[in-house]
């Protein structure tokens, strides 16, 4: 099998096209800080920018100019507040977006993956949203003709995963909290993984339940250590409270939040400068320490 | 016996927690939800199971999480799943028994608006939007309030029903056709609100001091007192101290 | 938290009755035998069987009387021919049917454990099935206004689930071949648990993402060892293919596979001593080696 | 050099493994289809993909398995799934370049029984079923049979549709909408059938030794001969080496 190895700034070049569907995965948890960064680096725009949780990434990608609209299920700084780049620009009527709840976003990306044309759901009784956006429809149970709400596949053009290892082929191994890793990757054309950290096939081959990326769908595997700062990687490092909180402050200004951009990401030509330069004492604070998983048997047969 | 004191955000945890019973399914954020959950483990639900809609189920956490997907839910918890399974496995199926709702708007009928204030095509400030809350508020067996009592909080109408209560009250709940019951109560900084039989939210306990002209001048409709309208029991000590020296020693929630 | 450890014999005594939809789960791998025979030695009547295969152990269990009805998608004796016991009595008329594919038996699991009235399939073309069995519908996609295929719901009234370990919470970890496990779990009213190694509540928070079915959803936790023999539990002894063998010759006979079920049923009093029945040869031929999964660091939060 | 012997599965396992490709991701069954992508994997598309419907994707077995849900399969592969799992994200998403089916009787368009012969209601013989064919042959993009060449599995018509082919052919098989495009080819003991413009299998090659006479009173529809009709290369003695010392040292079907 040939390796699928390259660079992230390859893979970008090669993947993300102006005016492309983004799907950037990972539920607070492996959010590929990285890959925005390079996107933003690259001056890529007019993107429809997808995640159930924009977080601070969309945040500062809608505010280095790269997305033509935002599609999301709740658009906050989680625990802390607001997004307030995406919040500004969408109140000044600058950014178009198309709005869902957790379950029905991620009911559309079930869909993709799956191959289905809807994925049906309980009705929830509250119909303001549903009016709002014309992806919504409803379809008669056949049993009881009672109406479901039915949202269509998403599809992105190009998912961007990150992951705790993976081999040179991309069968990925992902713990911790999954959010939509798993079915973004199954949606999406294209899957760019970053990874944490590359592993033999042998460590992948030695528990096959825990992958739950197989290598067939993606289509481009980056190194990419620390990739999800200031979000986390269960296991290598941890949550930045302190960012996320300092973000709610940097971000109370276009000027403060291009002087950011310009410090840290048009200003560093990759993650590895951007970790050196959170220097060693955010390196300490953010060590995840050790808890290993008990092993299990899968025989020898 | 000394008068305890204690603050209005301790006087809500309390309270909710008390709402809470042994062995419930509770789905549940971070902050006030998430140290009631925490303090009716440690008093009179120690079989309370706490699902996080990150997929986290049976959390331990060793530090108070500042967003519900923080890894110090993951590590010692006891299972972890896919938001999808979370939603349908758990949500959906019927599998949880309490739900926390918040919003910037609870109206009359306890619907919840946490998208917008003003129109929705042109926002005058645009909320952080449902998350998971269009669904617990639909399927949980219960919901749960907790919120300060001010007038801007209590309309009389939400300018956007995020997640429903009663909707406009009588059984259009019940009519739509959705498993969960409702909300059951309103946790304040002045009292509890329980839905009447015709769903309006109406003041059904005091907390000590509190009179009913404050709780009325905080509310956007008409409040009406309940027959029989209670007095919180104040916290206890053990509560206070649960909360302060165990729960959240470095005062972030309370 | 209470445990919900219990005898099998009191857990088939007490969450299951004449007529019960029942759904022993485990495609190929981790099929609840010592439950089925339990079923059996009770005396049950009336049983809908549920499976995707009914494999050797349905046979059994239709052999003895126990069945009014199987729902199935796929009747074979996997590898080796037919079910010979439920063929002959289908073939005469004498025990009724409910027949899908595996992927709309399936499905109908994936709407009973989520809650939904139906689950949608994209169409195959091939009608003759949907023609003979009512459950399957169409809806028309409200977005193109093509046909889908849809199934109702499948709610056993109870599942018998089994998995290599669990706390006595009936919190559980399963690897390799995971089937529908989790779907009939959560699908069903009520779960009996066997469970090949009870371990403590320690061991299943080691590696959290491992645990398919959490406690919240079984009734009872039974813990039996082999449980799955003549099918196999991953790591803890291997696939009697003698016996898949073997069973082809003896049900061929009603007599013989009545003479089986004295000599291997009714004629033992639990799990515990069948496996001594089996022997020592038996138990060497069956054994599992050892293939380690390497460790995962959960991180010390 | 002298003439190399083999068996009729011999030359079934070694032309169906030529019609694989470098880089295919197959559904394979036990047996036959099993050995014909390991053949092929040894030879020319050492980057071939096996999955099986039991959820196991990448396998390496140290032996040959008698079930699709043996324990060897999952001990070393690269991925296992849920049964759901794989037939949506693997099959029905179109990730599937390659299915194997198999039934008692194989029609003229290449529509096939695996599920009764005679009344459906009221079964001559009860076949096992579908299992997952009846998806497979929708979905994934080609499709092979690898049977041997018997009138009475060779029917006009199949007695139920399990699985399907080209339905009544012509564009009947388009018209439904299934993403696949169907069988490809049929490898039998006596060469190969493909179906031509309107989805009739008709000969398109045969084994060394074969009349076209031997094929056509083996089948139960009048048998047409492709144009241009080819004579299948016999199995290799590298072939034969590996299937018979490497791949099914016990001769368990070969």
């Amino acid at each position: 099998m040939n390796s699928k190895l390259t660079s992230l700034s390859d893979a970008i070049h090669q993947y993300v096209h102006d005016g492309d569907l983004v799907y950037a995965s990972g539920f607070t948890h492996l959010i590929p800080f990285a890959a925005g960064h390079e996107i933003i680096r690259q001056g890529l725009r007019d993107l429809v920018l997808a995640r159930a949780t924009p977080d601070l990434l969309y945040d500062q990608m809608v505010a280095a100019g790269c997305a033509r609209k935002v599609i999301f299920s709740y658009m906050g700084n989680p625990g802390v507040g607001s997004l307030r780049r995406i919040r500004e620009a969408l109140e000044a009527g600058e950014l178009e977006w198309e709005e869902y709840s957790h379950f029905s976003m991620i009911s559309r990306l079930q869909a993709g993956a799956s191959g289905l044309p809807f994925m049906p759901m309980k009705q929830t009784g509250a119909t303001d949203l549903e009016s709002q956006n014309p992806n919504f429809r409803r379809v008669a149970d056949p049993y009881t003709g009672e109406e479901v709400v039915v949202v269509p596949p998403l599809i992105p053009d190009v998912a961007i995963v990150h992951v705790q290892r993976a081999d040179v082929n991309g069968n990925a191994q992902v713990w911790g909290i999954l959010g939509e890793q798993r079915l973004a990757a199954f949606a999406a054309r294209k899957v760019i993984l970053t990874v944490e950290e590359i592993v033999d096939e042998a460590v992948i081959r030695s528990d096959p339940n825990r992958t739950l990326i197989p290598g067939l769908v993606v289509d481009a595997v980056c190194h990419v250590p620390y990739c999800a700062h200031p979000s986390y990687t269960q296991g290598y490092h941890d949550r930045d409270n302190d960012f996320y909180l300092a973000w709610d402050e940097i971000s109370k200004t276009e000027e403060s939040v291009q002087a950011y951009l310009e410090e840290w990401v048009y200003g560093l030509p990759d993650r590895a400068a951007y970790w050196e330069k959170l220097g060693p004492e955010v390196h300490k604070r953010l060590q995840a320490g050790q808890r290993l998983s008990e092993p299990v048997n899968y025989g020898d047969y | 016996m000394a008068e305890l004191e204690y603050n209005p955000k301790e006087l809500m945890v309390v309270n909710a927690a008390r709402l809470l019973r042994d062995y419930d399914v509770v789905f549940v954020g971070v902050g006030i939800p998430n140290l009631a959950c925490n303090l009716a483990r440690r008093t009179h639900a120690q079989n309370l199971q706490m699902i996080y809609e990150a997929g986290v189920i049976g959390a331990q956490p060793s530090r108070l999480p500042l967003s519900i997907g923080d890894p110090s839910l993951v590590t010692g918890s006891t299972s972890v799943c896919s938001m999808y399974d979370v939603f349908t496995l758990y949500l959906q199926r019927g599998n949880v028994d309490v739900g926390f709702l918040g919003g910037a708007q609870i109206d009359q009928f306890g619907n919840i608006n946490a998208t917008v204030i003003g129109d929705y095509q042109n926002p005058k400030v645009r909320l952080p939007g449902s998350g998971g809350s269009m669904e617990i508020a639909a399927w949980a067996n219960r919901c749960y309030i907790i919120t300060p009592h001010q007038k801007r909080r209590f309309p009389a109408r939400v300018d956007f029903q995020t997640s429903i209560g009663f909707l406009e009250g009588g059984d259009a709940r019940k009519r739509t056709g959705v498993r969960g019951g409702g909300p059951e109560a309103v946790v304040t900084n002045l009292g509890v609100m329980r839905p009447d039989e015709n769903g309006e939210l109406i003041l059904t306990a005091m907390h000590p001091g509190v009179t009913f002209e404050q709780a009325a001048e905080n509310t956007g409709w008409p409040l009406k007192l309940a027959a029989g309208c209670a007095i919180t029991e104040p916290p206890t000590a053990e509560e206070l101290r649960i909360l302060r020296e165990d729960l959240d020693p470095q005062r972030i929630y309370i």
